[in-house]
């Protein structure tokens, strides 16, 4: 009896940490080929390899060289900030109004702005492209932060009602009592409390700012103004059907490592970000 | 809660009497509220009502100026032919438009469903204790990371029957016995989409229920040990319905997106009708082909079908959306 | 430096340009890539240098669907900001409205080009644009192998069929099982169109919609094009094929996997530059011809042209800058640096050219065969047709149905399509 | 100091009305405990006041002033909270200051004295730089109630601020609060409990509460030995008061009979009643007896010292005539 447990334990054990290492595989893989494919060069390309044979950074030395991919990733870490900044200074108030205050309409207003996320991209893409020229902020980064409004702020909005509506009621009524007014409450009271929330719903907007292509491309006409998926898709090869495989790889070898630093910088944060909803007294 | 009343957020509650206290919220409120509504209004009201404004007109691209009225035309009308013959037309009888329409429910339903059951299963995984946690919770988190145009292409190439690695992989390890072209068959189009799509957006799901199960106390687990409960009875009776409203939001907003889904069938199948979508069909109307009013009728009813799950989801699944009372 | 040129540029405008009216800030909206945009960019330096004004590009990523949405969308709201378009020459009839008359700016420089490229530009007897280059494809084939198996270059459909399958079995036994007998761009999009249509052309089967506007893919011998292309998936062809673009193509043919290859010009340079296994040894030929009446090589014309927006602030400027991307001087840069087909017959006889790029000879008989795809007749629903022609043809391919089921079937959508008139 | 008024208080929440028509005066200085069982209002009724909730209908008067719509922070009030409520991000120190800093017109220096002030009357002097989370439940629970009294109000509400303490806390915070109520006897303080041995150690006037109506107010004693009614008298006292009807009750001409169980003696024999043990409980200092007899819950009686009556055994009991409450049918007492 006493065998047969121990060995049904190791053989959890060992299941357990197969389905750990699947998983890591499976999601680093991916990730791993492109930047072993970012190392090659010329024909090599089309040949399949599984750990690295040859390293040549040229690639990479292309990609920073060629039109101004260095600009491009300042426009989009400058796009996609002020973007993260402004959903979240106001989707902070208004998930305030929807979460804490009850008046008529409250559900209805929630299911619009959930609506709007309903909305595809492409379908507004011929009336937005008309407000943004008629804005005067065309081939800005004005252009982007402005439409990027529409897939941000829904989402900052609904996560961050949701994380208020958990915050215990009395942390609120004696900050009344104390003679807070509504913004006091948000600024001293709410936003320290909900800090891991900010911090996790706004990297995933900043993630979906700076993944936009369809905007990007559509709302900027030059190269200085364009952002980095944007980039991307121009990277090219020496003629019209060439495609570079090795310098995209480098490029988005490039573009990712931002972003996963920053996953990895604030990991902690994002789940107990999730969870921090329940602050006890 | 030992309240006799159940604490209700401070607030209007329809009283004669309008406190101070009320006064000044619902004021604040509306001055909270004012700027995102303009922000939306303009942002995405404004060119909503335009596309379906087009939808009733016989706009195209070089003539939008002169758009004329036309009702539902667009969506249906019947044409009489020379012979006599009565035919039908419009979106509504349009069959590549219900193509779209069943490929797009297929992609969300199959790929929610998918990326609901693993992510379960990785943020289990997540939430036990084990050496390097920290490095596997990152390890997980990267396909999230990566731009979808990106982690399309790179699949794209992953996918590419000769020189893909995948194929290669499969051969070697005896899973394939020959290459095979993933985007190219009808069969496996809309498997390669779903494969890439999983892989890339899992990790949010899972993250979403990791937070979930997070939030279960310890104490109710010991207590099931216990009481002897069989470990899959614990998921079923304790786990799940704990962690089902991180789920159910989790669902709606992948749902919402799955329902869209452009980017990636674009970049991997643009025109395999194996896996046009609804939104890819509404872009090739709008601007590959002169039929801006088709394309915003499509894009209208596109709204209208979403809108119509995801009142039928939260409906079934008893989503609380409207902020609830605690 | 840039201070330099302006001054340089501006001391150019008052004495070679007088009474022209102030330097322009031109904007050319270019879908070109790597070298093609430097190409670009130093014939722009000219024209600045020449003219005084200056020009920007702005660079669109290559995908040609991209461009094309982006381009009426932006036509669509008066876009002000890009002067010059450069298009494909089948996108004259569907932004015929969008761009100005070139006619009389054009009256003296027509005539030096190929009359069916200045007619595959002209919409109503409205010059949209002028030829920057042409294209044409090819059938590159393997010579190590056709001497190996002592083969002659095909001619027909049938004999490349045959001496595929043959070298292929070969070529497998003797231990190279990623051997394959001929690659071509099978995936549902305007490349297929492109292919497809010369295999129908090339039996005799018409042009899916005829100048005049008539349906007539609806025939035997378009049927029998197609479902000689199906034969090959599978056999010569990798299933794959179903999904290949030029560059997947190009990809299996470049690393010596295949012994025949339809592809445009630009792989011809890169299938001889120094890490290509296949250096040197290839070499190209017309299409291969089909069977029955009427049949012929026949290739698909592509190639670019630059047009001028009707809402540029500054027409006369920006018609120079499309006459001068067109002119002769340019076309012959174009063709030593950038092996692009010049659209200029003389320039096939140029001896620096053919210094350049000795393989251009080869293409003038190519070119002599070339096919529009029947955008002109089309007009703005060409995109749509040629759409519902891939779709098809792509069934066909893939065992869905015969080409004479499919084609039946693209008939009656193509006359739905059209109603009263294109 | 204020004295508080309600008049005809009513509060509905949507179609359910849980106040139903409070006439209530506080007097100055007053130690008034709001009790009753779950749901009878006592909570609401405490948060009408507070202003944090909006009154339906009726007139609310702080000294004779009508503040039916002030904004809470105006009424002079300050509130303990029964989970504390303090804001986990601050300090002790910022905790308690947090409300004077909002007010206009305090100087640093005066808050700081007032805060230590405050800090030094609940000892709490030494944790003023200490985060919430890093305080044990009693020191927490003191550090809200410092809150309150930096504030300086004219009204102090506790809202249940014991019942997240375990047993022995909550005496001694109990008797802190009883002391905090003696130094400042200048100050009205309302304390809401459904535990009706805080509300007797507590007030010095109680309002008992039932379905939203106020049911008797008076001093402890009133209600322990006058109680206006079956409620009343079954809520205030431990043990719960005994109650009989039927036959028994008749002979004293009434529906049900109350009586305590500390007012009924065990005799030999010749008692009025008799019943049979069902259940012993020895506290040392006094023990309990339960007794089966017929009643629809069994009769308690009090006793001095241990006992060693066994399950089984038959008594006879007497009740102290005097002590016995008599009621009617609808539960009001015959007097």
């Amino acid at each position: 009896m006493g065998a047969t447990f121990d060995l049904w334990k190791i053989t959890k054990t060992t299941l357990f940490y197969a389905l750990v290492v699947v998983i890591v595989v499976v999601s680093v893989f991916p990730f791993y080929y492109a930047i072993l494919t970012s190392f090659k060069q010329g024909t090599d390309i089309f040949r399949i390899t599984y750990w690295p044979v040859s390293f040549s950074l040229e690639n990479y030395q292309s990609v920073l060289s060629q039109g101004s991919f260095p600009r491009n990733l300042l426009n989009s870490i400058f796009i996609a900030s002020v973007t993260v900044i402004l959903a979240l200074f106001l989707a902070v108030t208004a998930a305030f109004a929807l979460s804490r205050v009850r008046f008529r309409g409250r559900g209805f207003l929630l299911m619009v702005i959930l609506g709007v996320s309903m909305f595809p991209q492409i379908a507004v893409l011929s009336g937005l492209f008309e407000l943004i020229r008629a804005l005067g902020i065309y081939n800005t980064p004005w252009a982007l932060v402005f439409s990027y409004t529409i897939f941000t702020l829904p989402f900052t909005v609904w996560v961050l009602t949701t994380f208020m509506r958990d915050l215990p009621i009395e942390i609120e009524e004696a900050a009344i009592v104390d003679g807070a007014s509504p913004w006091v409450i948000i600024t001293k009271v709410f936003m320290p409390l909900m800090w891991p929330a900010l911090v996790t719903t706004g990297l995933l907007a900043f993630i979906g700012a700076w993944n936009e292509f369809l905007f990007a491309l559509t709302f900027t006409s030059s190269n200085d103004t364009r952002t980095v998926p944007v980039a991307i898709a121009l990277l090219s090869g020496g003629s019209q059907y060439e495609i570079p495989w090795g310098i995209i790889m480098a490029a988005s070898v490039i573009v990712t490592v931002p972003l996963v630093a920053l996953v990895l910088i604030f990991q902690r944060k994002i789940v107990s970000g999730l969870t921090a909803g329940g602050v006890k007294g | 809660m030992a309240t006799d009343v159940m604490a209700t957020p401070v607030a209007a509650t329809g009283g004669k009497i309008k406190s101070e206290l009320m006064q000044q919220r619902v004021r604040a409120a509306r001055w909270f509220l004012l700027p995102m509504l303009i922000a939306l209004a303009v942002v995405a009201g404004w060119p909503l009502l335009r596309s379906i404004y087009f939808s009733f007109t016989d706009a195209s691209l070089n003539n939008i100026d002169g758009a004329e009225w036309i009702g539902f035309g667009n969506y249906f009308r019947v044409q009489q032919l020379a012979s006599g013959a009565v035919r039908y037309r419009g979106l509504l009888v349009d069959a590549d438009w219900w193509n779209a329409v069943w490929n797009t429910l297929r992609f969300a339903a199959t790929s929610v469903f998918f990326e609901a059951v693993l992510g379960m299963v990785v943020a289990l995984v997540l939430n036990a204790e084990f050496k390097g946690r920290g490095i596997v919770r990152a390890a997980i988190l990267i396909p999230w990371a990566i731009p979808t145009i990106v982690s399309a292409k790179m699949w794209s190439w992953m996918l590419n029957d000769q020189f893909g690695i995948l194929n290669d992989l499969g051969l070697r390890l005896g899973l394939l016995s020959q290459k095979v072209a993933w985007t190219a068959t009808a069969e496996t189009a809309m498997q390669a989409v779903l494969v890439v799509d999983i892989w890339k957006t899992t990790p949010f799901m899972a993250l979403l229920i990791l937070a979930g199960l997070q939030m279960v106390p310890k104490d109710i687990y010991e207590a099931a040990e216990i009481d002897g409960v069989h470990p899959i009875k614990q998921f079923f009776r304790i786990t799940l319905p704990l962690v089902r409203p991180a789920l159910m939001v989790a669902i709606i907003f992948r749902l919402l997106d799955a329902l869209r889904i452009f980017d990636l069938i674009y970049v991997l199948t643009p025109n395999s009708s194996a896996t046009k979508t609804m939104s890819v069909l509404a872009r090739e109307n709008l601007f590959d082909f002169d039929k801006f009013a088709y394309g915003s009728a499509m894009s209208t009813l596109l709204f209208l079908i979403i809108a119509i799950l995801t009142i039928v989801y939260i409906w079934l699944g008893k989503v609380r959306f409207d902020g609830g009372d605690r | 430096m840039k201070i330099n040129k302006l001054l340089v540029g501006l001391m150019m405008s008052v004495t070679l340009v007088a009474g022209a009216a102030q330097a322009a800030e031109l904007s050319i909206v270019s879908g070109d890539t790597g070298n093609g945009l430097a190409f670009l960019r130093s014939q722009l330096d000219k024209f600045e240098a020449e003219t005084g004004n200056t020009v920007t590009v702005v660079p669109m990523p290559s995908s040609t669907s991209d461009q094309f949405g982006q381009y009426k969308l932006w036509l669509a709201a008066g876009n002000a900001d890009i002067d010059v378009y450069q298009t494909d020459v089948i996108w004259a009839p569907q932004l015929a409205d969008q761009f100005l008359d070139l006619t009389d700016a054009a009256k003296d420089v027509v005539g030096n080009h190929f009359p069916s490229i200045i007619e595959s530009q002209t919409v109503d007897g409205k010059l949209v644009a002028l030829p920057a280059f042409t294209d044409a494809p090819a059938l590159f084939y393997r010579k190590d192998l056709l001497e190996k198996y002592n083969k002659e270059v095909p001619t027909t459909w049938a004999e490349m069929t045959a001496t595929a399958q043959e070298i292929m079995d070969g070529e497998r036994t003797a231990g190279n099982p990623e051997m394959y007998g001929f690659v071509f761009q099978g995936n549902a999009y305007e490349g297929l169109t492109c292919n497809a249509l010369e295999w129908v052309k090339s039996f005799g089967g018409g042009q899916i919609v005829e100048a005049d506007g008539t349906i007539s893919i609806n025939n035997p011998q378009a049927a029998a094009a197609i479902d000689m292309a199906a034969t090959w998936i599978g056999t010569i062809s990798p299933e794959g094929n179903l999904a290949y673009q030029e560059e997947e193509s190009r990809g299996v043919w470049q690393l010596g996997n295949s012994v025949f290859m339809r592809n445009w010009p630009y792989a011809y340079a890169l299938g001889n530059s120094d890490d290509s296994p296949v250096k040197g040894l290839f070499d190209v030929a017309p299409l291969p011809a089909g069977e029955g009446e009427g049949a012929g090589s026949a290739a698909t014309l592509g190639g670019w042209n630059v047009a001028v927006s009707k809402y540029s602030p500054d027409p006369e400027e920006a018609i120079k800058l499309a006459l001068f991307l067109s002119s002769p001087e340019v076309q012959k840069e174009r063709a030593i640096n950038q092996s692009n087909l010049p659209t200029i017959p003389s320039l096939y006889e140029d001896a620096d050219v053919l210094a350049a790029s000795p393989f251009m000879a080869n293409w003038k008989a190519i070119f002599e065969q070339a096919v529009p795809r029947p955008s002109a007749p089309t007009k703005i629903k060409y995109n749509e047709v040629s759409s519902l022609f891939w779709s098809a043809v792509h069934s066909t391919l893939s065992g869905n149905g015969t080409a004479a089921e499919n084609l039946e079937g693209l008939e009656a959508d193509l006359a739905d399509l059209k109603g009263d008139a294109w | 100091m204020a004295s508080i008024e309600l008049r005809n208080i009513r509060k509905a929440f949507g179609a359910v009305e849980v106040i139903k028509g409070v006439d209530l005066e506080v007097r100055k200085g007053e130690f008034m405990v709001f009790v009753g069982p779950s749901g009878c209002g006592k909570s609401t009724l405490l948060r009408l006041i507070s202003g944090l909730e909006d009154i339906t209908s009726g007139e609310m008067l702080f000294d004779g002033k009508v503040v039916n719509a002030l904004a809470p922070s105006k009424r002079g009030i300050a509130m303990v909270f029964q989970s504390y409520a303090l804001y986990p991000h601050m300090t002790v120190y910022e905790n308690m200051a947090f409300g004077l800093t909002l007010e206009k017109g305090h100087a640093k220096e005066e808050i700081q004295q007032r805060v230590e002030r405050a800090a030094d009357m609940l000892q709490i002097r030494q944790y003023l730089d200490r985060l919430p989370k890093q305080l044990s439940g009693g020191q927490r629970q003191r550090v809200a109630i410092g809150r309150a009294i930096t504030r300086d109000p004219k009204v102090f509400l506790f809202d249940e601020p014991l019942s997240n303490l375990d047993a022995a806390l909550r005496v001694a915070t109990r008797i802190e609060i009883a002391k905090l109520h003696e130094s400042m006897d200048h100050v009205t303080m309302i304390y809401v409990t459904h535990d009706q041995v805080e509300a007797m150690t507590l007030a010095d006037r109680i309002c008992v509460l039932r379905d939203g109506l106020v049911e008797q107010v008076g001093t402890p004693m009133e209600l322990y030995e006058n109680p206006n009614s079956v409620f009343v008298a079954g809520f205030i006292g431990s043990p719960k008061m005994n109650f009989i009807s039927g036959d028994k009750a008749k002979a004293y001409n009434a529906e049900t009979v109350g009586i305590r169980g500390e007012h009924i003696t065990i005799v030999p024999d010749g008692g009025k009643w008799s019943g049979t043990v069902i259940h012993t409980e020895n506290l040392g200092a006094d023990s309990y007896v339960y007794l089966e007899m017929g009643t629809e819950e069994p009769v308690v009686v009090r006793l001095d010292g241990a006992n060693d009556y066994k399950s089984g055994d038959t008594v006879h009991i007497a009740p102290m005539e005097d002590k016995i409450h008599r009621f009617d049918g609808a539960g009001k007492p015959i007097r």
